[in-house]
């Protein structure tokens, strides 16, 4: 779960890591008192999507009324297809040094990886190698002050950025544990007036462990849809096809759109819908593969703990309430299916058992309604 | 033979009398599963399906010498439970819960590979060796069957489809392994690999692979010297970029990761790459003749 | 450092462990007030020493006005040689059974013990082998929840206070690391109505550690004359001999309180002077022997950091301030031996280099001023 | 020879530039010890006494090859000193300051046991190896001599008191080892005993030890096999019981612990236990004759 600007830096705040003075503002009148306050400030756009600066998402207000004027243009605005809903006011900065930093987990080595470089200011994937300093973590030990020395050293700093940086690293290990960050990320991590401040951060949270945090304000993120299947409890993403599909087990819904694509097909989105799911989370998120308004509804089912007859249910359900408008491609195999493929049968469905003939079909059906 | 699993394992359930514990421990038993013992805090004494529940792993281990444990307790359980099964001798640890937190699989990983642990998962669907009628996991019984090949995935149903496609095919297997669809988890391709190298039964191997991470490409340094044919499907053909791996995936994969990055890496090695999962048993056909 | 048993158990219940309801009071009418308010209490003497309950400083008041009376009989009480200033006033318990539970450092195999009995209520000193439950905490692991169930298990509980106990059980191990506890002992853990409480608690803080809690209270222990030294930052213990002694290392001293008993002699106190001290705690800590009007005084100092000219200054220093009266045994040796020798010698001390012969004499002149 | 320490060590100086860890750099140096480098942080690039500084142990290793660091840092920053010394590849640590919390010295000390380094202290005052004209300490050069008595103490100035009576009597030393004075040390009897038995050179031990603990009486079990004679003595003989140990350690000790016990235990192994300090050099000429 990724965290907007403002709260990611609130949190660095709490763990000691300075920030610059910054108001959140929803209207163009707290935009102009901000600005009041803090004096001449970057007004940013609380959207979760990196590269907001060249979309147009930071703008510079030297005025109270000129951001009264921009916060106008701003809230609002689409911004790489999310709605700008607030902006943070954050006081300009004299800038002398753009530094990166990241503590994130390699799942290669199965450990914490700390980030560095004094290249900052840009994406870190656009960086070249030789000028990022790279340190993992033992986590049987974890970073203890020398860790952040060494990167400091590592990197060329001195004098007081030195001590400031190492401790910097302690603090936002800290986070990273502590928080149960899979990122935390300052960039730039600026030098301003011969101090360390934190221009811009990003947090992302793990999902999994939001049930030990409930100090952490839960942001939703993505289109209705995908929230809508998300509060079902399964993965989905959207894309830009015309096939529907639903599929269980991540890898079997990846396999699935590579099958789509192989016979010419094109898949209107990613639908995990688990390894055991039953009849009603799956017939709701059938639903919505209905309610996208596809050409073809694609399911593709290989019964493990997932039983068939359960999925042959549920498509029986959704057939008889909201009814199914567009052509249904049903493979089903595995656990109970005998009795999954009677019970579609017996409502005139006929199920396939090869993926290879089951998905062919769908992108014909696919090709037939275009 | 197999690798990690064999007849000889002698397997406890921690989590037994939950409604996944308990049907699944139906199942393995069914399969041939050495099912020694359950744990239950609190509920130990009780017997289900002919098979003891303890209080802790400690009592398990000392009455009935388990040396392998299934773990099947709720997500924020899991840390703890898996401790308690390292921590008392067990030595293979199948980890079945999805949505453990990272910190705590960094946390039982590392111990892991203090205490000489084998780990498969978390968010598995387990491992099977069918030629010793044992599993450890979920997988559908029904699918496997004894032969040459081992199989080594990182996601469930998809490797479920590719087994029983080697099954229909006559190609049986020797064990097959799901590592688990979490960021971090106990195996990685190439520990599997050097299992599978060590085993004289396995003649070919078939890894189920996927975009993201870098292990397939890790892999491919070892498939190079590993003396057995190699048959990859890789599953995120069709997956638009970005879309899975995030941001904090790309800051460490910096280009690796994607299906591209994967493909050349196994197919230099010396795997054949096929493109659809249907296409794998015929390929592995080819490397056995 | 020790903690009152209130503020102990104010700990254990900021961890969530339950703790009979309870006041601190320091006069009769607040004793009477508590009553009131918590029914029959135990009134309990807060003194930092053992086996209270025998000595009398836990007593039971059924009413508010018998409360009151007896407040006014304890506070002011030498109990043990402390002087009771408040008492804790605690809701009566109707205990079922009684428990022991501890964590603490075994110093032999360097790693944290858990110790458990069902034999509550009385000293752990006093209960025998085959009735205590002893877990030593892998400190690369420490204690997760099963840890908790395995002691529980092993005691033989069972129902809700084997799940209570397992419970505890890491909460006060997390007490004992967050809080760098030398000892966190709640003995007895009764259970009352079928639920585990907390009915008496020790915690004793690791001195070195404190730096790092501010939030706990300091308590100072001890007489005046230990209180003043520890001030000066030395090791001090009364004893109740006649020649005072000054050392340098805590072997060191102790090797020169056996040399005095060798030779028949009683010390007064144990003096650690330190391993590097300077002139000026050095003089004070001679001050304070002095003050203490002994037989003699006996200084016994291997020069190592120590400065023999150091510890020669600090005598003349003591000497031509406040004065020394008694008899004066210097042995001196070792870092600037040579110097120091002949500082005293020009005051007219003279000193010795062989400790024998130093603690021999030491004894002798308290035998003549006796 | 000598034991631990050896004129091979190359040694830093973590703390080089505080008042104490330059005047002991300079003792060190004058006493033969191969100081090949010093750490203070944010003073890397100065030289001390002809001895380059470093930010970090990183570096001075990287540059120096250095296996050993004795530390003079403040007690709150030990803990952090002692893990970059050992995670930095020194086999060799000597901690000088006192009053280091009791769970950071559990933490260094299980640390090293997992990476095999020897921690001497903490609040020690070092190990000196005269025959090797070499140490790593605070301990006065001059008391020492090359010889064939090996002694391990756990307090500083009795050991002094003590080494230099032995050397007053033409009874050298390979080794002499402090153990440290804080309720968790690196070492124990034990350990160095087992050192000292190993050392060809060393044909006496001399043990330092006092009330608290069960240290001596673990010893005592080691000293029967040992084919070396040791002499004892043991401080404490006077001290009011209660008095020092605490309620935290009589928890533990359960009765051991005390003068009596510890003598009974050494005297019983075999060792000789003297009443006082000036009697330990003529019974060590005794077993050595």
């Amino acid at each position: 779960m990724k965290q907007y600007e403002y709260l990611a830096k609130q949190t660095l705040a709490s763990y000691g890591i300075p920030i610059p003075p910054g108001k959140v503002v929803d209207n163009p009148d707290q935009a102009r008192k901000a600005v009041e306050e803090i004096g001449p400030a970057a007004l940013k756009a609380q959207v979760l999507v990196g590269g907001r600066g060249k979309a147009g998402g930071i703008r510079f207000a030297s005025t109270p009324s000129e951001a009264a004027q921009l916060a106008q243009q701003m809230i609002g605005m689409d911004l790489k297809g999310y709605t700008v809903e607030r902006l943070y006011a954050e006081a300009k900065l004299d800038i002398d040094q753009e530094l990166y930093i990241s503590v994130t987990t390699d799942r290669n080595t199965k450990e914490p990886l700390v980030m560095a470089s004094r290249a900052g200011g840009m994406e870190i994937e656009d960086v070249s190698d030789d000028q990022i300093v790279r340190r993992y973590v033992d986590p049987r030990v974890g970073v203890e002050p020398y860790f952040g020395r060494e990167m400091a050293s590592a990197l060329g700093l001195d004098g007081t950025i030195f001590k400031e940086f190492a401790d910097l690293v302690v603090k936002l290990y800290r986070i990273y544990q502590e928080k149960d960050a899979e990122l935390v990320e300052i960039n730039p991590l600026t030098v301003v007036h011969g101090h360390l401040v934190a221009a811009d951060a990003r947090l992302n949270i793990d999902d999994s462990a939001l049930f030990r945090h409930p100090e952490i304000e839960r942001i939703e993120e993505g289109s209705d849809l995908e929230r809508k299947v998300h509060e079902i409890g399964l993965a989905y993403v959207e894309l830009d096809g015309d096939i529907a599909v639903m599929a269980n087990g991540a890898g079997m819904a990846m396999a699935t759109l590579d099958a789509i694509q192989y016979f010419g097909g094109k898949p209107a989105n990613f639908l995990d819908a688990g390894g055991g799911a039953s009849v009603e989370p799956t017939a709701q998120a059938l639903g919505v593969l209905v309610s996208m308004h596809p050409k073809v509804i694609f399911v593709n089912i290989f019964g493990g703990i997932t039983r068939c007859d359960d999925v042959a249910r549920a498509i029986l359900q959704v057939k008889q309430t909201v009814g199914i408008p567009v052509p249904l491609v049903v493979r089903l195999v595995g656990t109970n299916e005998a009795e999954g493929v009677k019970l579609l049968a017996d409502a005139g469905i006929a199920a396939y058992s090869e993926m290879a003939e089951a998905a062919e079909q769908a992108v014909k059906l696919a090709g037939e309604g275009r | 033979m197999a690798i990690l699993l064999t007849s000889q394992s002698r397997v406890i359930v921690q989590g037994m009398t939950g409604n996944q514990g308990r049907f699944h421990t139906g199942q393995m038993v069914a399969y041939g599963t050495q099912v020694v013992g359950g744990v239950s805090p609190g509920k130990g004494g009780r017997m289900v399906d002919g098979v003891p529940v303890f209080d802790t792993v400690r009592e398990a281990v000392a009455t009935t010498h388990a040396d392998a444990s299934i773990v099947f307790v709720p997500a924020p359980f899991a840390k703890d439970a898996a401790f308690e099964a390292m921590e008392n001798g067990i030595r293979l640890l199948v980890m079945i819960p999805e949505h453990i937190p990272v910190q705590d699989a960094i946390a039982i990983v590392t111990r892991a590979r203090d205490l000489g642990v084998v780990v498969i998962g978390p968010n598995t669907f387990g491992i099977i060796s069918p030629g010793q009628n044992t599993k450890m996991g979920i997988m559908p019984n029904h699918i496997y069957k004894p032969g040459p090949v081992g199989v080594v995935a990182r996601s469930g149903t998809l490797s479920y489809e590719i087994a029983f496609s080697l099954t229909n095919a006559g190609l049986g297997q020797t064990t097959v392994v799901g590592m688990g669809g979490d960021p971090v988890v106990g195996q990685t391709f190439v520990s599997v690999l050097e299992e599978f190298k060590r085993d004289p039964d396995t003649h070919a191997i078939v890894m189920v692979g996927e975009i993201g991470g870098s292990a397939e490409e890790e892999a491919a340094e070892h498939i190079k010297s590993l003396g057995k044919p190699v048959v990859a499907y890789l599953a995120g053909r069709a997956a638009p970029p970005g879309k899975r791996m995030g941001h904090a995936g790309a800051i460490i994969e910096r280009g690796r990761g994607t299906l591209e990055s994967k493909e050349k890496a196994l197919t230099a090695a010396g795997a054949q790459v096929v493109t659809m999962p249907w296409q794998v048993a015929e390929a592995v056909s080819k490397v056995l003749r």
